[in-house]
C-alpha cells in the first residue's frame, strides 16, 4: 500500500490530526501528523487489516532549532509494505504520548530519544537514561548542547 | 645469568645478592602475567584474535582470569566512556599489587577519533590509571599488542625493588639530616 | 522412559564424539606463529603484510610541499603543519620528483595516539610523500613519543635555518608594506 | 601385611618414621603440581592447536615455577569487610583435606603412609570435608558471587557425593573389605582381574562385566563433579560467577586453593585406579611387577585419569544448575542403585 493511500485513510479516520502527506523524490515519502493522538494513529495503523503495521523499526529524535522532531518508521511483516511517520514537539514542553503500549519494541528506543533529546515521552514505565550515567546532566544530541568540563573528577575536553 | 652480571655491577656486595633475588622475582612476575579479561571496544576484536590459537598469548604465559584479585595486569582494549571510566578505575583498585596497565588502540591512548568530539569518551586512559605501555593502532595489530606485551614484560624485568628501597631510604635520611 | 534412555545414551556418545574430536586435534599440527621469531615482514613468514594494511605512516619530507592537503583530509585532525613562506630568490630546494616548492615546512606533527590510521591523508597528498608503511612495532612507555615530529626525525631542517627563514619573511613583510606605503 | 610399609621396616617405628612418611606425599604432590599446571597448559594448547608456554625456559617447561615466583609476590588481599579468620583459614582447611586423602592411598605394596583397614571408608569421609573450605570461602568473602559460588559447590557435591558413595559401596561388597591393600590384591594378576572388567575369576565375570563398567563411568562422572572440573564447574563459572568461590582471593591463598584443586584432581584418579583399574598391579601379570614397579605402576595410571580430566576439561562445554542436577538426581543415582543391586545379587550367587 503506498503513502499516499494510507494518508487518504488517515485523513478519514483521523482528520485534523493529520496535517499533510510531504513527497520527498530523494527519500522517504512520509506523513506528517501531530503529536496529541500519536498512540491512537498508531494502534489504528496496527490493528487495521489494511495496514497492518506490526513492526516499529526504527524510532529517532531530531534536532529542528526551535522544535524537536520524532520519526517512526514502520513496517508490515505482512503485507510487506512501509511508512514513515514525522511528528514535531514544542523544545520547552517536549510531551507526546509513548508507544510502549502499541509495539513494545518502543521501549528502548523511547528511552534512547529520552536521553539524547530530552523528548518526554508521557505513559512509558521506566522512562530513564539509557546510553549515558544516571547522573549526567543535560541531551548531548540537542544542538546547543555544551559538553560538560568535568564529571565525576576527571576533565572532559581533551 | 644474573649473578655473573651484578659481579661487575658497581652498586657493591649487597648488590650480588639483593640483585640476584630480585632478577629472580622479577622473572618470575614477568613471565607469569594474568591478565583480566576486559574487553571495550572493537580492540577487544583483535584482543581475543591475540588470544586465540594463531597469536596465542599462553606463549607469553599470559592467563585470563576473570578476577580483578588474581590479575597482573589488564590491557584497556577500546574507548573508555566517562560512564565505563568510574567502573574501570574500581576494577583497577580491586587489583592486587604489583599491577600493571596496557592502554591498547588510538581510544585508550588519547580519546582517539573522539579527542576532539567527544562529550562522553575520557580522553586517554592515564587520566585515570597509570599506564606502563601504549600501543598505539586502532586497532593495533595482533603483532602490535605483542609487541607491547614483550615491552611490558622488559619493563617488569627492569625494576628494582630492593635497589629502590634502599635509595628510597637513603634519601630519606638524608632528608632528615637536612632538616636537622 | 523409552526417551529417558535415548537421551542418556545420545549424552554418552556425544561427549565420546567430542572427545574424539579433541584428541583428534591434540596430535596435529599447531597453526601458532611465533610472533618475535617469525615476523609478517619476512617473506618466510605465515603471511606478507596486506597491501591495504593500516600502520604506522611515514612523511617523506623532500616530497613534501606543505600545501596541507592531508591535514584538511584527516578526519581526526591528528595532523599538524607549520609552514612558513619563502622570500623571492630564496625558495626551498624543489621536491625530489621536481616540482617546485615555496613554502618552508617549519613542522609537520603526526599524533599517533590520535590518528585512525584510515589513510585518507595518503590519497590527499598531490606529491605522495605521505605514505603507510608496514612498521608497526612502535609502542612506547610514554604517551609523547608517539607524537612524531617529521621535520625534526629526518632533519630537513634545523632549529637555526627555521628562525632564519621566519626572519626573513618578516623582514619581507616590512619590505612590502615600506613598499606599498613609498609611492604615496 | 608385614611389608606394609618399608619404612617403619627400616627404620623402626618412631617419629623419624613418622615425618618421611607425612613427607614423602608432600613432596610428591609439590612435584605432581607443577608437572600438571605445565601439563594443563600445554594440553590445552595442543588441543586448540596452540603452542603454549613457549617463552620460559626450553618449550616453557619452567612456567609453572614463574606461576609459584609470580604468586609468591602478590600482595594478599583481605577485603575489608570479609570474615577474617574464616577468610584466611577456607583456603588452608581445603588443601588439608585434600591432602588427608593421601594418609590411605597405598602407592605400592610396600609403602602406604597409614594402613588402616577402613581406607575406602576414610577417603570417602575425608573427600567431603574440603567442601567446609569451599563454602567457609565463598561465605566469608563477603561478595555475592563468592557467596553464590559457594553455595553451588556444596549443592553439587553433596548431590554427586550419593552416586560417588553407592559405587564404593559396590566395590566393598565385590572385594568384601574396606581396605584398599586387599582391594588392590584381588585385582593382582592380568589386566581382566580388574574390577572394571568384573574382577578376578573365571569365565562367570562375564555377567558383572557390563555393569561394573557402567559403574566405573559414574564414579568418574562424580569424581569430575566433585572437584569441580568442567564440565561440572559451575561453582567457578566465569560468565555468570565472575571467579567464584575465590573471586576474593589473591596470591597464595589463590594459590592454595588452586593446589588443593590439582591435589583433589589426584586424589579422585587414585581413587578411580584403586577401585577399578588394579591399583599399583601391573598390567601385565607379573611383567614388570614388584613394589618398586608398582610406584611406576601406579602413578602413570592415576596420571591416565588425570590427563582424561583435562581432556574432558577442554572438549566439553559448562552444564546449566538444573542439568548439574537433573544429571545428578535422575541418571547417575538410578543407575548406580540398578548396578549396586545387580552386581550384589551376582555376587551373592557366585
Amino acid at each position: 500500500m503506498k503513502p499516499n493511500e494510507i494518508f487518504k485513510e488517515l485523513k478519514v479516520h483521523f482528520g485534523e490530526e493529520i496535517t499533510e502527506l510531504v513527497e520527498n523524490p530523494s527519500s522517504d515519502t512520509y506523513i506528517s501528523v501531530k503529536p496529541e493522538k500519536i498512540d491512537e494513529i498508531c494502534r489504528f495503523l496496527r490493528d487495521n487489516d489494511a495496514f497492518k503495521f506490526d513492526f516499529l523499526t526504527l524510532l529517532s529524535g531530531l534536532d529542528l532549532k526551535e522544535k524537536l522532531g520524532i520519526v517512526y518508521h514502520l513496517y508490515s511483516m505482512e503485507l510487506k509494505h512501509r511508512l514513515v511517520l514525522k511528528t514535531e514537539v514544542p523544545k520547552d514542553s517536549p510531551n507526546l504520548p509513548s508507544l510502549v503500549r502499541v509495539w513494545r519494541t518502543a521501549d528502548w528506543h523511547e528511552r534512547e530519544a529520552f536521553d539524547m533529546f530530552g523528548i518526554n515521552f508521557q505513559g512509558h514505565h521506566n522512562l530513564i537514561r539509557i546510553l549515558c550515567p544516571y547522573d549526567w546532566e543535560g541531551y548531548p544530541l540537542r544542538k546547543d548542547y555544551k559538553e560538560p568540563e568535568e564529571y565525576h573528577g576527571n576533565r572532559v575536553p581533551y | 645469568m644474573g649473578l655473573l652480571n651484578r659481579l661487575n655491577d658497581p652498586i657493591g656486595l649487597d648488590g650480588i645478592i639483593f640483585g640476584t633475588v630480585e632478577d629472580l622475582l622479577n622473572w618470575g612476575r614477568s613471565k607469569s602475567d594474568w591478565y583480566l579479561q576486559f574487553g571495550l571496544a572493537c580492540c577487544a576484536i583483535e584482543f581475543m584474535a591475540v588470544n586465540a590459537s594463531h597469536f596465542d598469548m599462553m606463549r607469553y604465559g599470559c592467563i585470563p582470569r576473570s578476577s580483578p584479585r588474581q590479575a597482573d595486569f589488564v590491557i584497556i582494549s577500546g574507548t573508555v566512556t566517562l560512564k565505563m571510566a568510574d567502573r574501570l578505575k574500581r576494577v583497577y583498585e580491586q587489583m592486587a599489587e604489583p599491577k600493571y596497565v596496557i592502554a591498547m588502540g588510538s581510544c585508550a591512548n588519547s580519546g582517539g577519533p573522539y579527542w576532539e568530539h567527544g562529550y562522553h569518551v575520557l580522553k586517554g586512559v592515564d587520566r585515570i590509571l597509570p599506564v606502563d605501555v601504549y600501543v598505539p593502532g586502532c586497532p593495533p595489530r595482533p603483532e602490535a599488542l605483542q609487541e607491547g606485551l614483550i615491552l611490558l614484560q622488559k619493563k617488569i624485568r627492569m625494576e628494582e625493588i630492593f635497589r629502590k628501597r634502599k635509595r628510597l631510604a637513603e634519601e630519606d635520611l638524608a632528608n632528615q639530616m637536612n632538616y636537622k | 522412559m523409552k526417551d529417558y534412555f535415548k537421551n542418556v545414551w545420545l549424552g554418552v556418545w556425544t561427549a565420546l564424539i567430542g572427545m574424539r574430536i579433541t584428541i583428534d586435534h591434540l596430535f596435529r599440527k599447531n597453526v601458532t606463529v611465533q610472533y618475535p621469531n617469525v615476523h609478517p615482514k619476512d617473506k618466510a613468514g605465515w603471511m606478507d603484510m596486506p597491501s591495504n594494511a593500516r600502520n604506522r605512516l611515514y612523511v617523506d619530507m623532500d616530497e613534501c610541499n606543505g600545501c596541507n592537503s592531508c591535514a584538511r583530509a584527516c578526519p581526526v585532525n591528528c595532523i599538524s603543519i607549520e609552514t612558513v613562506r619563502s622570500v623571492p630568490g630564496d625558495a626551498p630546494p624543489p621536491l625530489a620528483s621536481g616540482g617546485k616548492r615555496n613554502l618552508w615546512v617549519s613542522q609537520f606533527e603526526i599524533d599517533f595516539t590520535k590518528c585512525c590510521f584510515c589513510s585518507l591523508c595518503t590519497e590527499a597528498c598531490p606529491t605522495g610523500a605521505i605514505v603507510m608503511t608496514t612498521e608497526f612495532e612502535y609502542s612506547s612507555y610514554n604517551r609523547y613519543d608517539l607524537v612524531y615530529n617529521f621535520v625534526k626525525l629526518q632533519n630537513s631542517m634545523s632549529d637555526e635555518k627555521i628562525a632564519e627563514v621566519k626572519e626573513k619573511w618578516a623582514e619581507h613583510q616590512k619590505e612590502k608594506k615600506k613598499e606599498a606605503v613609498e609611492p604615496k | 601385611m608385614e611389608e606394609a610399609n618399608f619404612v617403619f621396616n627400616m627404620i623402626g617405628e618412631n617419629w623419624i618414621a613418622f615425618a618421611i612418611i607425612s613427607l614423602l606425599p608432600m613432596i610428591f604432590l609439590l612435584a605432581y603440581a607443577l608437572i600438571a599446571i605445565l601439563g594443563e597448559l600445554k594440553i590445552s594448547a595442543f588441543i586448540q592447536e596452540r603452542l603454549g608456554p613457549m617463552r620460559t625456559g626450553p618449550w616453557g617447561i619452567i612456567q609453572p615455577v614463574a606461576e609459584v615466583v609470580k604468586l609468591l609476590q602478590k600482595e594478599d588481599i583481605t577485603p575489608d569487610s570479609a570474615n577474617k579468620p574464616l577468610f584466611n583459614l577456607a583456603p588452608f582447611i581445603m588443601f588439608a583435606a585434600s591432602y588427608a586423602g593421601f594418609a590411605v592411598i597405598p602407592f605400592s605394596s610396600y609403602f602406604v603412609p597409614s594402613g588402616i583397614n577402613l581406607g575406602l571408608f576414610f577417603l570417602l569421609a575425608v573427600g567431603s570435608l574440603g567442601i567446609i573450605g569451599l563454602l567457609m570461602g565463598g561465605w566469608a568473602s563477603n561478595n555475592k558471587y563468592s557467596l553464590l559460588g559457594g553455595l553451588r559447590a556444596v549443592a553439587q557435591i553433596v548431590s554427586y557425593e550419593i552416586p560417588a558413595a553407592m559405587v564404593i559401596l559396590t566395590i566393598a561388597v565385590m572385594a568384601g573389605s574396606l581396605d584398599l591393600q586387599e582391594i588392590i590384591r584381588q585385582q593382582s594378576g592380568w589386566f581382566w582381574n580388574w574390577f572394571v572388567f568384573g574382577g578376578s575369576g573365571g569365565w562367570i565375570k562375564i555377567i558383572f562385566l557390563p555393569f561394573s563398567f557402567i559403574m566405573c563411568i559414574i564414579y568418574i562422572i562424580a569424581s569430575l563433579a566433585e572437584t569441580n572440573r568442567t564440565p561440572f564447574d559451575i561453582p567457578e563459572g566465569e560468565s555468570e560467577l565472575v571467579a567464584g568461590y575465590h573471586t576474593e582471593y589473591s596470591g597464595m591463598k589463590f594459590a592454595m586453593f588452586f593446589f588443593a584443586e590439582y591435589a583433589n584432581m589426584f586424589i579422585v584418579s587414585a581413587i578411580i585406579t584403586i577401585i577399578f583399574f588394579g591399583g599399583w598391579n601391573s598390567p601385565f601379570g607379573d611383567f614388570m611387577g614388584g613394589p618398586i614397579w608398582g610406584v611406576f605402576w601406579f602413578v602413570s595410571k592415576a596420571f591416565v585419569f588425570v590427563f582424561l580430566q583435562i581432556w574432558l576439561r577442554w572438549t566439553l562445554p559448562r552444564l546449566r544448575v538444573d542439568q548439574l542436577m537433573y544429571v545428578s538426581w535422575k541418571v547417575l543415582l538410578p543407575f548406580s542403585f540398578v548396578c549396586f543391586l545387580a552386581l550384589s545379587l551376582l555376587v551373592m550367587l557366585k
